[in-house]
């Protein structure tokens, strides 16, 4: 599985993992999805530690889900980002938008 | 350019194909010995580019994506990808940042990522006759980088 | 058996292609996620006859190598390396372990090599035509190895 | 460099890494070629920890440096082979000329 998310206190953390291409990221977008949904977090932490591999696809899916906790007035940041993602995330300038840490 | 050696790697727009052909193009680039950055960029850019081949040049059947792998004097890697699809109407209102014609799952990004990890990208394309965009990356070579 | 997907890599006939082309069929291959054992043993069949046709088909002058990848239904990949070089006048013999007309460098273990690492091996071959190595695979899908 | 030696005694041990096909046979054949000449040993152990790699190329590299040895009437032995080596290595039954650890 490339998504595993867990939740605490309304509190979620997603972990993303392998690469994330188009190939792949319909079915991470899909998890996201259905997790927040279900979840409806007020703040939402995406770890990206175990991405191998990320191209403009990974910043849909960022854009993506910090939409989703946008519509539930909630937060969201990225962490652990890999030197290869850094790069591409922002290229977009998603650290404008979120915490990149 | 003197062109050192070259390859061609053809396959069938499929996604799954998307991982295929960035790994062949680095492991093509890879005999220049590149920096693992310089590595990672070219992967990316390549993504990039089959990516665009694979969602945008052929909407409602399958077709083919051709790249071309060529390492050129002076320790640059050039990257062609081609393939015969609808092509482009407004090449430069395609590179512009955010624009896409995709649906949510793009960001309209893939050719501002190509533009700012390769040192030049040109594309080339024809409404009903396919795009060919060619991208080079001068790389370090181990000989520069061990002075 | 039916094809799944295909891709084709086509490359000058030069030994720095060898390492190139037995990774873009391992990348090729790793699609049907296979164990990391039978990633290696298709690794080195497609070294060993994409070396041959490096080394015998072309000898005093470069020559193209074309490689067709595919995947056939059932988790099998197949490897088709051919070249336009002199080609083999008997087969069998050449098959024949430590059978070579290299130099010292060869062991004449190629086909040997290629026949215990894969499931089949055909070879067709005529001389001042051309040699086509044509190898099958299956691999544990990772269906089978969940059960 | 795919060769690294070093030699005790009249007893060398010679390091392969890397990748042993064809395309870097040759520069090892040459090195244990000249190494060998140089300190005519008793006896070598080949150590092939390092090989991320290795196809019939190797197997010409291992009986040249074994008939070489035979020639000084020294011997030879595999040391650390890894997995994808042993099974080219044994396919051409190299384990019935040395020992082969
Ligand atoms: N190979 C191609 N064939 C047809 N249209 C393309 C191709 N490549 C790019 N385009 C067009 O250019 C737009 C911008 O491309 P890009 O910057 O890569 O972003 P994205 O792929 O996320 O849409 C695409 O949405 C598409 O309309
Ligand atoms: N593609 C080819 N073109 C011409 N001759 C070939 C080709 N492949 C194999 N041969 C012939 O078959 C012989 C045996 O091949 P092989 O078993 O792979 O051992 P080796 O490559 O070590 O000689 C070669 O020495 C050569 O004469």
């Amino acid at each position: 599985m490339p998504v595993k998310t867990e939740c605490r206190e309304r509190a979620m953390r997603a972990y993303l993992s392998g690469e994330v291409d188009h190939h792949g990221a319909r079915e991470i977008m899909g998890v996201l999805d259905r997790e927040i949904g279900q979840a409806l977090p007020g703040s939402l932490e995406l770890d990206l530690s175990g991405v191998s591999f990320m191209d403009s696809s990974g910043i849909a899916v960022v854009i993506r889900a910090w939409r989703r906790m946008g519509e539930l007035g909630g937060t969201m940041r990225l962490r652990s980002v890999p030197h290869q993602a850094r790069r591409v995330l922002e290229t977009a300038g998603i650290h404008k938008l979120m915490p990149l840490e | 350019m003197k062109v050192l050696d070259q390859a061609t790697v053809t396959f069938w727009s499929r996604s799954a194909n998307e991982s295929f052909a960035r790994m062949a193009a680095a492991c093509f680039a890879a005999r220049l010995d590149p920096t693992l950055d310089e590595l990672n960029d070219i992967k990316t850019a390549v993504s990039e580019a089959v990516t665009n081949a694979i969602v945008h040049a052929y909407p409602d059947a399958l077709g083919k994506v051709i790249m071309r792998l060529r390492l050129l004097e002076g320790d640059v890697v050039e990257v062609l990808v081609r393939d015969t699809g609808v092509g482009i109407a407004d090449v430069e209102k395609a590179r512009t940042p955010m624009f896409t014609t995709g649906n949510e799952e793009r960001s309209g990004m893939g050719f501002t990522i190509m533009e700012s990890f390769m040192d030049s990208v040109r594309v080339r394309s024809a409404p009903g006759k396919g795009t060919a965009v060619t991208m080079r990356r001068r790389v370090s070579s181990r000989r520069d980088r061990r002075r």
